[in-house]
């Protein structure tokens, strides 16, 4: 009999060790064929660990100078098997989509490392190797979305990685001033999150690490990424990312964060924030036509939401919130994957086959919205508690409305974007892989609330419980109706909003940038360079003198 | 004032007409030749005080004596490298001087590799 | 007194130096700097460091000059061009006042030494027994500091292979300088072919008293360089081709019994360039006989530069 | 006071004569064999740097070896602490994969006896090899200006090797340059003799007090070596040398050379002016490096040329270096453990020698593949060159210091340093060059990436063991992380590492 640390450990070493080594396997070109075939089965060892290695297990390589520590806690769990579901879902679609393209090597390597990225940050319980591996996820995905066509592509891939690379500089300084929190030193998240709520540097700790965890969850005013990159990337990259790694933000703040003490001065900015992003998301995703560029305000919007709910449990200091958190975020993994390959999907069918795809669809989109037995509706119920009766809970419920609206104007985008050929069908694979995740979107979540367990089953069928949902959805529909006939009043927002603003600054940066240029090229003037040299010298001996 | 002061003072006003005359003259061989009054100017700061170090029957410390004789043989080697150069670069472009303000070439298929 | 003689001798040398800076043409600025250097050496005698004026006489003044000279020579056709290069009024005031601020500190530093100057002088003197030698400074250079004059001898070599990397791949191999032209009975001529013996046997002189008295390994080599210069000069001899291995050999052999004989001492004294008990001068004449060569031609080397002519 | 010499150190004199003794032999023996003799020469280096490292981790203490048996004040000693042994280490792997590269590049032709490129490039090779370590170990700041003065010698050679009219003029430029900051650096040398009375470093730490004549020495003396290690404003030279010498000199030049000097400073401030040199010249040193890193990286960007690009990129990552002065003193004046700034920069140090060695080394064989490096025009070097497109964006991983990179876990120690010591203003500098590296190494990794017209053919076939040593080299650099995994080597010797003493 094995010992079941041992064994918990190796399914942690098999989950992140599997996709590295295949990743690692790309060097060789022979063995790079193979692999969009393994794309299916990469992520399985993660699905196995999540399902069945110890919660609590961990996994040490090195030694006691440094090591790094993967760990297996209850919401990194459920968002790694949810995670992994959706990665082999999307890596049968992507392999089936890598047969028409030309130039497939670039998004093998990209799909593998952000694969390898993305579970290894679910996994990973020390700073290092936590930063190390979100700052894989971070480049492989920027890859993913230069995989799609064109110069938007390209725009959108700077832009993600641009604000992804200072993220990830906001949170390095974060971690290291964790680290010099804890009594000695140590690296482990753990013991970072618990010296936090009583360092000397917190609140500027809080601030760096929300800032940073703020760009990588797309939290408004730091969002215009999202829309750019979602729409310019595969489809199949895009479920993934929107899906799988934006979660990687929300893993994040609930190990780093403090939920040990009510923290009120920082979670109730936190939750407004959320709640507004929440909110802004819909009134923007609402103008736009593509559907792709629909779904990431969708993103923008449920992001805000689940940040408003880790901001409330923090002001709280509910140490529930962790759970719910993981909770909500697992369940818009799976809708959102399963959306945008419906987006994909719904591309290349035509009309007669049309309702088949788009009813899985109009349900999971929904349940977003909070519709009654979808696993959105399970999401809201579990997360009223942190909410409470005050003013958070009514904006919730209006985001509930709001969803369901956008969802609504979301599904009347996808139908004016199937294919023109009316016989037309999309390939069996891809239908199968779609139709799996939605199936998967629906009973996963039931799945987690009755194995975790959130709560009862009784308790989620009450029928006030059904009818407060219900009634959201029913009121979302009639804004929709509405707003369908009022939609040519409606403003055309550029993809990425205020973002696109930034824009303009370019010319100042380029200004900037070419006066760097004809300073170093005045200062590499050897007249200049030696009296320069000069003046250094008498500089250095009158900064002592005058000391 | 002692010979060694005042020899000192001519070992600065050495040193400063020939930072003046590196900075200023274009010609590359008159940087060098600049470049060796500096250089005179220090071996004379270490002259003076070798000189200063007299001790036990000897006129001077030998140490620093010793220090100067390497180092006029380094810089006569470095006068060397640099009259080559300023030679080679004169046969290649008829030129000796630094013409351009920041040297950096501005063809792109210049180089060769072999 | 004495501060009257050197305030003449300051203001001649200064007066040359600055000529050497403000002249207008190259060439009349390398030839302020030859007699300009021979000043430099009366200060050097002044300040009772005869082996250091020797040096100076001739490397810093003799060779450089010779250098700098052929080189301005060779350069006359840049003069229009430089000319025009000169920096506008502004610019050179900067960099006055930037120079007669470094001067200015270099002047309050000789100032602020010691009153009680620090020195090694007795050191010396106690040592320099265990050396065999009686001038010091051929004791610092050879026994106490051996290390820099080892590393010396090896900047001149690694200057040379500077200087060789600069050839045209054509003429690699070949022979340095323009062909030589020989009138036979030009005055040239006739002192290259009295005066080399006489130097040979001065070389060796100094050589030889540099062991107690002023003088030693670089004197006698840049004499003997200086013979091998004007042999070259009159044409009576034609510089020898960079890739003969006889010549490389005696580039090298002086460094290279140095090092030996270093090595040696780390086995037989217990310390790299450390010599045997009560052998030490033996070692050291050794060494500076062997260097003597290799510096000369080293030197020569250097001056008439990279390889010009492709072996036929 | 006399030191005594300790065990193994013969092997310091080793690792400086064995590469002369390959100069003087290969000069003799010359053409092809001058190749043999430099490759076995520097193979034989690199087992007597493991040789040392083995010998100071094994004793933990600093070896010394007093040459010819007269010790300092006197004599010569030579001395090597655990930073010195880094850079040692450091030198001898990094020189030997470039040997091993340029093997394609500098090989004398068959039916030639002897080549000048070759058989220059092997003996400049060992030349700096031996000045570099001579400059690690040497314990006498004369026989420093002297190793400084033999680096210079055979540094400017390589950058001049192709013999095109700018290649000379960089190679004027950085040989002039260089030689006015060897007469400051000297003259502040004859200005510690005429103070101090020694020319011994660890006898001139004990001896200096804080006066004007040793802040003049002191001010001098970084002047001019920041001149010869091109710290911004002082870098005229570096762009134009390091992009014009041939692609395996310019990895010597970049990755090695300017660290000899940078070595120097760190040398000096913190064992010879420790107690001298005022917090105000540790923030001017850095605010020079600040100004490297934001303006070197800003104008790496706007180049056209991948060669000058990388040695931009050179002249910001200088401005590192530079930057763990007052983070060392801010941590010893907080009564904090400095020596993790000195680790950091060490660190820094190397990990920058390898990833741009590396670089250099891909954009030679872009350069010969393609024909030119026009950043903007490297469609297909994805597709001919994969290997070397890896190396570079490996190194290009390691100058960004993303983990588990060398550069990652230097930039960690120095943010920890700076944070500890509450000087935010570095942390700021170095996140937002961080930002600008990854600019610029995407930018190339992207265009390289783009497929290129259907009928391209590569211009040259480039020999594989030279794409794979580039990467070996570039992987060395990304993983170097992996000595946080072992004791901190650079404390080894160095007891009394106290910066600014409160005085």
């Amino acid at each position: 009999m094995i010992p079941s640390a041992y064994r918990s450990a190796c399914l942690l070493a098999l989950a992140f060790g599997v996709p590295l080594s295949l990743l690692l396997a790309c060097a060789s070109r022979r063995l790079r064929r193979w692999m969009p075939a393994l794309f299916v089965l990469a992520p399985i060892p993660a699905l196995m660990a999540a399902l069945c290695a110890d919660s609590g297990s961990m996994l040490q390589i090195g030694n006691d100078t440094l090591a790094l520590t993967f760990t297996l806690d209850e919401p990194g769990a459920m968002l790694l098997g949810v995670a992994a579901l959706l990665w082999s879902a999307c890596g049968i679609y992507a392999a089936r989509d890598l047969r028409e393209r030309a130039d497939v090597d670039g998004f093998i390597v990209c799909w593998l490392m952000t694969l390898t990225g993305c579970i290894g940050v679910f996994l990973a319980a020390d700073v290092i190797g936590f930063y190390f591996l979100l700052a894989t996820l971070s480049v492989g995905a920027s890859g993913l979305v230069l995989q799609g066509k064109g110069p938007d592509a390209h725009r959108a891939s700077a832009v993600y990685l641009g604000l992804t690379l200072l993220a990830e500089g906001f949170l390095l300084v974060a971690l290291i001033l964790l680290v010099q929190a804890t009594p000695d030193g140590s690296v482990l998240i753990r013991d970072a999150a618990a010296a936090l709520s009583t360092s000397a540097w917190r609140d500027v700790t809080l601030m760096l690490l929300l800032t940073g965890l703020g760009i990588k969850a797309a939290l408004v005013p730091l969002h215009f990424w999202m829309p750019l990159a979602y729409d310019a990337a595969p489809i199949p990259a895009a479920a993934v990312m929107s899906g799988a790694v934006v979660k990687a933000s929300v893993i994040a703040m609930v190990r780093l964060l403090p939920f040990d003490a009510a923290l009120p001065d920082c979670g109730f900015p936190l939750a407004a924030i959320g709640m507004c992003g929440a909110l802004y998301g819909v009134v923007i995703g609402i103008t736009q036509l593509r559907p792709t560029v629909v779904l990431a305000y969708s993103s923008v919007s449920q992001m805000g939401f689940v940040v408003a709910v880790i901001g409330m449990g923090l002001a709280a200091g509910d140490d529930t919130t962790p759970m719910t958190a993981a909770f909500y975020g697992a369940h818009h993994l799976l809708v959102k994957g399963s959306l945008f390959l419906a987006v994909g999907v719904l591309m290349r069918t035509g009309h007669r086959c049309l309702w088949p795809m788009l009813i899985p669809a109009a349900v999971i989109a929904l349940g977003l919205g909070g519709l009654p037995l979808t696993g959105g509706a399970l999401t809201k119920y579990a997360a009223k508690d942190l909410l409470g009766n005050g003013l958070a809970n009514s904006v919730a419920t209006a985001s509930s409305v709001a969803t369901t609206l956008l969802m609504l104007h979301f599904l009347h985008r996808l139908r004016e974007n199937i294919a023109k050929d009316v016989q037309a069908r999309a390939p069996s694979v891809l239908v199968w892989s779609w139709l799996a995740m939605a199936l998967a979107s629906l009973a996963v979540p039931w799945m987690l609330y009755l194995t975790v367990p959130i709560d009862t089953l009784s308790a989620a069928l009450a029928p006030s419980a059904l009818w407060s949902a219900l009634w959201p959805v029913l009121a979302g529909v009639v804004l929709a109706i509405v707003l369908h006939r009022l939609r040519q009043y409606l403003p055309r927002v550029p993809a990425g909003d205020f973002g696109m603003a930034f824009g303009h600054m370019q010319g100042m940066c380029v200004a900037a940038a070419k006066a760097a240029s004809r300073a170093d090229a005045f200062l590499r003037r050897w007249l200049v360079a030696t009296i320069a040299l000069l003046l250094v010298a008498l500089m250095f001996g009158w900064a002592a003198v005058n000391y | 004032m002692t010979s060694t002061t005042f020899f000192g003072l001519c070992a600065a006003a050495l040193v400063g007409l020939g930072c003046y005359g590196l900075i200023v003259n274009a010609q590359l061989l008159r940087k060098l030749l600049a470049f060796n009054l500096i250089g005179h100017g220090v071996f004379l700061v270490c002259a003076i005080i070798a000189h200063r170090g007299a001790a036990d029957g000897l006129g001077g410390d030998p140490v620093p004596q010793a220090l100067l004789i390497t180092a006029i043989v380094v810089a006569f080697a470095a006068s060397a490298l640099a009259v080559a150069l300023i030679l080679r670069l004169f046969e290649e472009t008829g030129s000796a001087s630094l013409t351009r303000s920041d040297g950096l070439a501005k063809s792109d298929t210049a180089e060769q590799e072999h | 007194m004495t501060l009257a003689l050197d305030s003449a001798l300051a203001l001649l040398f200064l007066g040359l130096a600055t000529w050497t800076i403000f002249a207008r043409e190259t060439f009349a600025s390398v030839a302020g700097f030859l007699p300009y250097g021979l000043l430099l050496t009366a200060v050097w005698l002044r300040l009772a460091a005869i082996d250091v004026a020797m040096t100076e006489a001739a490397i810093g003044a003799g060779l450089t000059g010779v250098l700098l000279v052929g080189a301005a020579a060779r350069l006359r056709s840049t003069e229009a061009a430089a000319a025009a290069e000169r920096p506008r009024v502004l610019t050179r005031l900067l960099a006055a006042i930037v120079s007669i601020a470094v001067a200015g500190v270099v002047a309050v530093c000789v100032l602020l030494l010691p009153p009680s100057a620090p020195t090694l002088a007795p050191e010396v003197v106690a040592n320099i027994a265990a050396t065999g030698v009686g001038n010091p400074i051929t004791a610092v250079l050879l026994s106490f500091r051996a290390m820099d004059t080892l590393l010396e001898a090896v900047v001149l070599l690694f200057a040379l292979i500077g200087v060789w990397s600069l050839a045209p791949d054509r003429a690699w191999g070949g022979r340095p300088g323009p062909a030589p032209v020989s009138d036979p009975n030009g005055t040239l001529t006739y002192l290259a072919r009295v005066l080399p013996p006489i130097g040979i046997v001065v070389a060796v002189y100094i050589l030889w008293v540099g062991a107690d008295d002023p003088g030693g390994k670089f004197q006698g080599a840049t004499i003997l360089a200086a013979m091998w210069l004007l042999v070259l000069m009159a044409g009576l001899a034609d510089a020898p081709p960079v890739s003969g291995r006889g010549l490389r050999t005696g580039l090298i052999i002086g460094p290279a019994i140095f090092i030996a004989i270093g090595c040696l001492g780390a086995v037989t004294a217990g310390a790299f360039l450390a010599y045997p008990q009560g052998h030490a001068k033996l070692w050291i004449i050794v060494i500076e006989v062997a260097l003597m060569p290799s510096l000369a031609i080293t030197l020569v080397l250097l001056l008439v530069g990279a390889p010009q002519r492709a072996m036929t | 006071m006399t030191t005594p010499t300790t065990g193994g150190g013969l092997l310091l004199v080793l690792t400086v004569l064995l590469p002369v003794v390959g100069v003087l032999l290969g000069l003799v023996v010359g053409g092809r064999h001058a190749q043999r003799v430099a490759l076995v020469t520097l193979l034989l280096g690199l087992a007597i740097a493991v040789a040392l490292t083995g010998q100071l981790m094994h004793s933990g203490e600093a070896v010394v070896y007093v040459l010819g048996g007269w010790s300092p004040p006197l004599g010569v000693a030579l001395r090597a602490d655990g930073i010195s042994i880094v850079m040692i280490l450091a030198v001898a792997v990094v020189v030997a994969f470039i040997a091993i590269y340029a093997c394609g590049n500098f090989g004398t032709p068959a039916g030639v006896r002897e080549a000048r490129r070759p058989v220059m490039f092997w003996l400049l090779l060992l030349a700096i090899t031996g000045s570099l370590n001579l400059v690690f170990v040497s314990g006498d700041v004369f026989t420093l200006y002297v190793a400084l003065e033999l680096l210079t010698f055979a540094a400017v050679p390589l950058v001049s090797l192709d013999g095109r009219a700018e290649t000379l003029q960089a190679a004027l430029r950085y040989l002039l340059y260089a030689l006015l900051g060897s007469m400051l650096y000297l003259l502040g040398i004859f200005l510690l003799y005429g103070a101090y009375g020694t020319l011994d470093i660890a006898l001139l730490a004990q001896r200096i007090q804080p006066e004007t004549l040793a802040w003049a020495a002191a001010a001098l003396m970084t002047a001019g070596l920041l001149a010869k290690t091109a710290l911004f404003p002082l870098h005229l030279w570096l762009p134009p040398a390091h992009a014009g010498a041939p692609a395996a000199a310019s990895a010597v030049l970049s990755a090695l050379v300017i660290k000899g000097a940078w070595f120097l400073v760190v040398r000096l401030w913190f064992d010879v002016f420790a107690g001298v040199v005022a917090p105000r010249s540790m923030q001017l040193l850095a605010a020079m490096g600040a100004a490297a890193i934001l303006i070197g990286n800003v104008v790496a960007l706007q180049q056209a040329r991948l060669k000058l690009l990388i040695a931009y990129s050179t002249v910001a990552q200088i401005g590192y270096l530079f930057l763990m002065f007052p983070l060392a003193a801010g941590l010893n004046a907080a009564q904090l453990d400095s020596a993790a700034a000195v680790s950091g920069g060490m660190l820094q140090a190397i990990s920058h020698a390898t990833a741009k060695a590396a670089m250099f080394m891909a954009a030679g064989l872009i350069y010969v593949t393609l024909g030119h490096d026009r950043v903007a025009d490297l469609r297909g070097v994805g597709r001919a060159l994969p290997m070397t497109l890896v190396a570079f964006a490996l190194g290009g991983a390691s100058l960004i210091g993303l983990p588990p990179s060398g550069g990652f876990f230097a930039k960690w120690l120095l943010l920890s340093a700076a944070l500890a010591s509450m000087q935010w203003w570095w942390v700021a500098v170095m996140i937002a060059g961080g930002l600008l590296t990854s600019a610029y190494v995407f930018m190339v990794v992207v265009r390289a990436l783009q497929p290129a017209e259907p009928d391209w053919k590569p211009r040259t076939r480039v020999p594989r063991y030279q794409q794979g040593v580039v990467l070996a080299l570039a992987v060395c650099s990304f993983l170097l992380g992996v000595v946080a995994w072992c004791p901190d080597v650079t404390r080894i010797g160095r007891p009394g590492l106290s910066v600014v003493e409160a005085r």
